[in-house]
């Protein structure tokens, strides 16, 4: 598999990302957000194509983009959002907010930037052909238990959920 | 320059909890399965129905305020108007209603004549239920199968009486027509038609799955519930109880026939549709016989020119396609009625509808409403 | 031009890590601080989809476990607001501030 | 250039695989040529047929036997005024049907039409198909929630309520086939959609016949998922008109309205594609073992021929059965025109070399076809759901049988 | 980008250059004379009664949430089936593990009455 037009495609993706992320945080209306967040998590899902992980990008899209957000859209659908839009969008504490977010920012960019020699600048040949088998092979084996984990941790989501929004159980 | 651009006047709802989320929301009067201009506000929780209010009056024409500036005869072709889809059946009962205020009575073969196209009616209207009805629930061929048939009763009444949908086929005394030349025979051949598709609409229906949980148990009315709101009609008789006028009080011909009135058990929307199924078979042996028995004579009565009927009052009911249809004129001795009242059989019927789909699903109401088989003509009137 | 490297990916998701930190911290509404958390996740997956570039397919498991507990998170914080709403009637951060309703 | 163009026309692969990105490009403007035609004629052919199925006509006066109808309404849509309901969400309104188009055709980015009739091919193809189909339902939420009107809304929530229920049973549907792809030697199956079809010449089975009946039964749950996916009868719940006027798009107009119009046919093209992908042994002509042979082989190619031959011929009676009448004289001439048309088609399909490379699309389109005229049949024959039924359908009877199913077919792929 | 994804952009560039451009075509032919009534929502010829945005049924919630823990059953399922033959039986008590315990939560939410619409 050869890449292709890798820079325009990284540029273009996570810009895309970034300006939807930044959408998702300064609507107004929730849905807009949430169209938002769809639209950065498409353009992340193409940022894991060029990374090589193709199935981790198909999950994104199932799961993410096709589950996670129905159930955010239909939740926002069933609160009456007229009222929240009206009101203040930013509580008070937003100079604190972005002041911490900066710091972080400064701190993310200090470790990437001065920490240039913690990353080997190597690249694992990842076999793009076989992802999915490959992680198969390690989902079922070294992550065994994380995986059969994952399903008790869906069991609680469901009955957590359901207790939570059905009233008269 | 206007803005074309307007605003709702929101209403300020009291709570809206989640658990109480009562939705209202218009279904009519431009509806396509309302079956006309009846408007229903429903409330609702989710797909649930929490209640229902019919909004009546979009077809209002003032009927019965007509009568009162007409006179005996020229009534006569408005109350086609009411039932449109079984006109027949509205000119027999106001025909043998002044009959009656006149003490004249129809010759014989006149009552044959009319007991034949009432019977046709019965079919036309049943047909034309079956078909909506089915098409709100979303089978869309049998409208076609049922429309294709129809025409055919239709083609008679238009060699009969020159009208294929308010026939006025009726006068006060008799019938005006003699039946045309092949009469007999072209309704027997009619018969010979239509009897195998009545079994190819059940062929489509009866026991296909989808239909099955569509109806049953779907609208469910019990026979104390519809004599208590004065239902009649199919709707009476699915709820298990053996009312029917043409065998109680018999009118016209009727007591000549051997016919049975067929009852459901349960007064869900399946028994009614099968219910109607076979009234629809015991019309065909209804007209089968009376073609056979048709007797010779007159058609008309000895009827003055002018009509005064004495002072008096009366009340008579037939049974229409959709039930109970009586009209109670009251005669002042004039050629005018003083005054004339209507009890149509969807007016009443409809009001069971709060009553069937309480409890119920969104798509119920469309099931319901199509199975009480209403015409706003009638309601409205 | 610069050759994409790892290190490209990293400062996206740091990023996208900071967008969504802001949000949460600074936004009222309920729904948008949950979107905001899905953003601080997606930053997180990014992040170990791309040192699995380095390290092997790991990263890559990672990260579907991490988006396994999105759809957990999710699922668990969207009932907890409408629990919330239904006896509040709001979906405003600030009111936020009992343990128990 | 010539020669970049060239460098594809040799490889055996697609041309995404390829890297050929002009002839990527030629194949998604064919697709979109494709589909377009494919949308119209199944605009056409649901009416026509649907009439017939009702003992009526169906549109007669625009071309003869209607054969223009839809070119009729498209130009029609396409000069209707256009209507946004006031208070609704201008963005959200004007991007919704997009969104559900692009879902609806970016699918066929991985549809194999032949071994190498394809845009790409991917190692997640058919996580790429779901993935993609899925993101349908929030072009009909947000369609539905942009209206700013009752029916739109309950239509949308509906219709996204059908659709995910559904979805599962068709995951898990799939999940069965793609087990069935790894029964070889090295144990290792594929999510490509390519892969699929030749794992099944490989093991000399249709998967819907594989493990019989474990296979049919799976492919019965997706069949019926697919219709509940593509909001068809019997589960057109959404678009009920006799109870939501017309679900999610009752205040599009215009030709917004045709766009999901366009999306919707598009999409049961779609998943018609993957259910004959993954059971029906995609581009394979039936019984290649059975009736094997190159007497065969030739006999097979001889068939897209053939076949288009007979349409000429039927368009061709319908000339002689014209009416003579001279204010028909033009439809009769088009009609004519139209049967050679298809007769020239059919004789050009003769020609060896297109017949080799043409059997592949015509196997592949007849079995999606048949799938089409299914669509049409169910229409025409049954009722509605009521919605609560129809969850019960989805969850307590696809998903259980689903998962009975991959587990039965798990076991019976370890012992067998 | 690895060279067989690449199609996806060009698909979705062309049919989102496309569309648009056939909207705003079809713009300079079509008639435009809005009126109040003309844009009104449609609620049967009625005024709107309601405000129609918000407060639905809590269930479809519900649908939605057992859909997203299921499509996240339904995706570990798919590496399994890939590579099932070469797993064998071992990864199939695994995955029988991992279902029985999803299939206890269906149960569970079947019996509660989760499942029910009404």
């Amino acid at each position: 598999m050869q890449p292709v037009a890798t820079t325009f495609f990284f540029y273009f993706l996570s810009g895309l990302t970034l300006v939807a992320g930044i959408l998702v945080i300064t609507r107004r209306n929730p849905v807009h957000s949430a169209l938002a967040l769809i639209l950065a998590l498409l353009g992340q899902a193409g940022l894991y194509l060029m990374l090589y992980a193709p199935f981790v990008a198909g999950v994104q899209i199932i799961l993410y983009a096709g589950g996670i957000m129905v159930l955010f859209l239909f939740v926002i659908m069933l609160v009456n959002i007229e009222k929240s839009q009206k009101e203040e969008q930013f509580n008070k504490q937003w100079v604190v907010g972005i002041l911490a977010a900066v710091a972080l920012g400064v701190l993310f960019v200090l470790v990437y930037t001065k920490g240039k020699s913690l990353f080997p600048e190597r690249v694992a040949q990842l076999p793009e052909q076989s992802n999915t088998q490959e992680i198969a092979v390690m989902l079922y084996g070294n992550y065994m238990f994380t995986f059969e984990i994952a399903s008790l941790l869906l069991l609680v989501a469901i009955i957590g959920a359901v207790v939570m929004a059905k009233k008269r159980i | 320059m206007t803005d074309p651009t307007f605003h709702l006047e929101l209403q300020e709802h009291e709570k809206t909890f989640l658990d109480s989320n009562e939705l209202i929301i218009n279904m009519g009067p431009q509806h396509p399965a309302t079956h006309g201009v009846l408007r229903v506000i429903l409330k609702l929780d989710g797909e649930k129905v929490l209640g229902t209010e019919c909004v009546i009056g979009y077809l209002h024409r003032g009927v019965e305020k007509i009568a009162e500036h007409r006179t005996y005869t020229m009534f006569n072709p408005y109350v086609d108007r009411m039932d449109y889809v079984a006109a027949v059946s509205n000119g027999l009962g106001y025909c043998e209603s002044v009959e009656k205020l006149l003490n004249v009575e129809a010759p014989p073969r006149a009552k044959y004549i009319r007991v034949i196209l009432a019977e046709l009616n019965r079919l036309a209207s049943h047909m034309l239920w079956l078909g909506t009805h089915a098409l709100d629930i979303g089978a869309i061929t049998p409208l076609f199968y049922t429309f294709r048939d129809r025409e055919e009763i239709l083609k008679i009444f238009e060699k009969y009486c020159g009208a294929r949908l308010t026939t006025h086929a009726f006068r006060i005394g008799g019938c005006l027509y003699e039946t045309y030349e092949g009469f007999e025979r072209e309704v027997k051949k009619f018969l010979e038609f239509v009897t195998p598709k009545i079994g190819e609409y059940e062929e489509l229906l009866t026991t296909n799955r989808i239909w099955v949980e569509r109806t049953k148990g779907v609208g469910t009315i019990s026979a104390k519930d519809c004599i208590a709101l004065g239902v009649t009609g199919p709707v009476l008789r699915a709820s298990g109880v053996k009312w029917d006028i043409r065998k109680a009080q018999p009118y016209a011909a009727y007591a000549d026939f051997d016919f049975e009135v067929p009852i459901g058990q349960s007064g869900d929307t399946y028994d009614r549709y099968i219910v109607r199924m076979e009234e629809m078979r015991q019309s065909l042996r209804i007209i089968a016989q009376a073609i056979d028995r048709i007797p010779e004579g007159p058609i008309m009565a000895r009827v003055p020119k002018v009509i005064k009927p004495p002072v008096g009052e009366i009340y008579h009911s037939i049974e229409a396609p959709k039930g109970e249809l009586g009209y109670f004129i009251v005669s002042d001795g004039s050629t005018q009625p003083y005054r004339v009242r209507v009890r149509p059989p969807s007016f009443v019927n409809l009001q069971a509808l709060d009553l069937m789909v309480r409890d119920q699903l969104v798509a119920d109401v469309i099931a319901v409403i199509g199975t009480l088989d209403i015409v706003l003509g009638e309601v409205d009137r | 031009m610069v050759p994409i490297t790892t290190l490209h990916y990293l400062v996206v998701a740091a990023a996208l890590f900071v967008l969504g930190v802001i949000g949460v911290l600074t936004r009222r509404n309920v729904v948008i601080v949950l979107m905001s958390i899905e953003l601080i996740l997606n930053a997180v997956n990014l992040n170990l989809v791309a040192f699995s570039r380095i390290y092997g397919l790991h990263g890559q498991i990672f990260a579907i476990f991490v988006i396994t507990d999105a759809a957990a998170e999710a699922a668990v914080g969207l009932g907890i607001l409408i629990a919330f709403f239904r006896n509040k009637e709001t979906v405003n951060m600030d009111e936020v501030d009992l343990l128990k309703w | 250039m010539l020669n970049y163009i060239k460098s594809y026309l040799d490889s055996t692969t697609t041309p995404g695989q390829a890297g050929n990105m002009f002839w990527a490009s030629v194949y998604i403007l064919l697709i979109f040529l494709g589909l377009s035609v494919a949308v119209i004629a199944m605009n056409w052919l649901e009416r026509k047929i649907l009439a017939h199925m009702q003992v009526r006509l169906g549109p007669m006066r625009v071309g003869p036997h209607g054969l223009l109808q839809p070119i009729a309404d498209a130009i029609k849509l396409l000069i209707k005024e256009d209507i946004m309901p006031s208070q609704a969400d201008g963005f959200v309104f004007w991007v919704a049907p997009i969104i559900v188009v692009i879902t609806a055709f970016t699918v066929f980015i991985v549809v194999p039409f032949g071994p190498t009739h394809a845009v790409t091919d991917m190692n997640i193809g058919v996580l790429f198909m779901l993935g993609v189909s899925s993101l349908s339902v929030l072009g009909i939420v947000m369609a539905g929630w942009a209206s700013n009107s009752h029916y739109p809304l309950m239509g949308a929530l509906r219709s996204s309520a059908q659709m995910v229920s559904y979805e599962i049973a068709m995951g898990l549907a799939v999940v069965s086939a793609v087990l069935m792809t790894s029964l070889n030697q090295t144990g290792t199956g594929t999510l490509s959609m390519i892969g699929i079809v030749q794992s099944q010449q490989a093991q000399q089975v249709w998967f819907a016949f594989k493990f019989f009946p474990l296979g049919l039964i799976a492919f019965f749950v997706f069949a019926v998922a697919m219709v509940a996916e593509t909001n068809r009868a019997p589960f057109d719940l959404p678009e009920a008109e006799s109870e939501l006027t017309a679900g999610f798009h009752t205040e599009y107009s215009g030709f917004r309205w045709s766009l999901f119009f366009l999306a919707e046919y598009s999409a049961m093209i779609a998943v018609s594609s993957i259910a004959v992908t993954l059971w029906l042994g995609g581009w394979l002509r039936p019984f290649p073992h059975l009736l094997s042979g190159s007497t065969w082989d030739v006999v097979f190619s001889l068939l897209p021929g053939i076949t288009f031959l007979l349409l000429g011929l039927i368009a061709l009676v319908g000339v002689f059965r014209m009416p003579k009448h001279p204010y028909f004289r033009v439809q009769t001439i088009g009609l004519a025109g139209f049967g050679v048309v298809l007769g020239l088609i059919g004789l050009l399909l003769f020609l060896p070399p297109v017949r080799g490379r043409i059997q592949d699309i015509f196997w592949f389109s007849a079995k999606v076809a048949f799938f089409m005229y299914l669509y049409i049949w169910y229409r025409g024959t049954f009722p509605r759901y009521r919605f609560d039924q129809l969850m019960k359908v989805g969850w307590k009877v696809l998903l259980p049988v689903g998962i009975g199913v991959l587990i039965l077919t798990a076991v019976a792929g370890v012992l067998l | 980008m690895p060279q067989n994804y690449v199609p996806i952009f060009i698909f979705i560039a062309l049919i989102g250059i496309l569309i648009p451009v056939t909207l705003l075509a079809a713009k300079l032919v079509r008639p435009e004379n809005p009126s109040k009534e003309k844009l009104m929502p449609y609620e049967c010829g009625i005024d709107p009664v309601d405000y129609s945005r918000g407060r639905y049924t809590v269930r479809y919630y519900i649908v939605a949430i057992l859909f997203v823990v299921f499509d996240v059953e339904t995706i570990f399922l798919f590496p399994w089936a890939v590579k099932f033959k070469a797993l064998g039986m071992f990864g199939l008590i695994e995955m029988l593990i991992f279902l029985a315990i999803l299939i206890v939560g269906y149960i569970w939410i079947w019996k509660k009455g989760a499942l029910e619409w009404v």
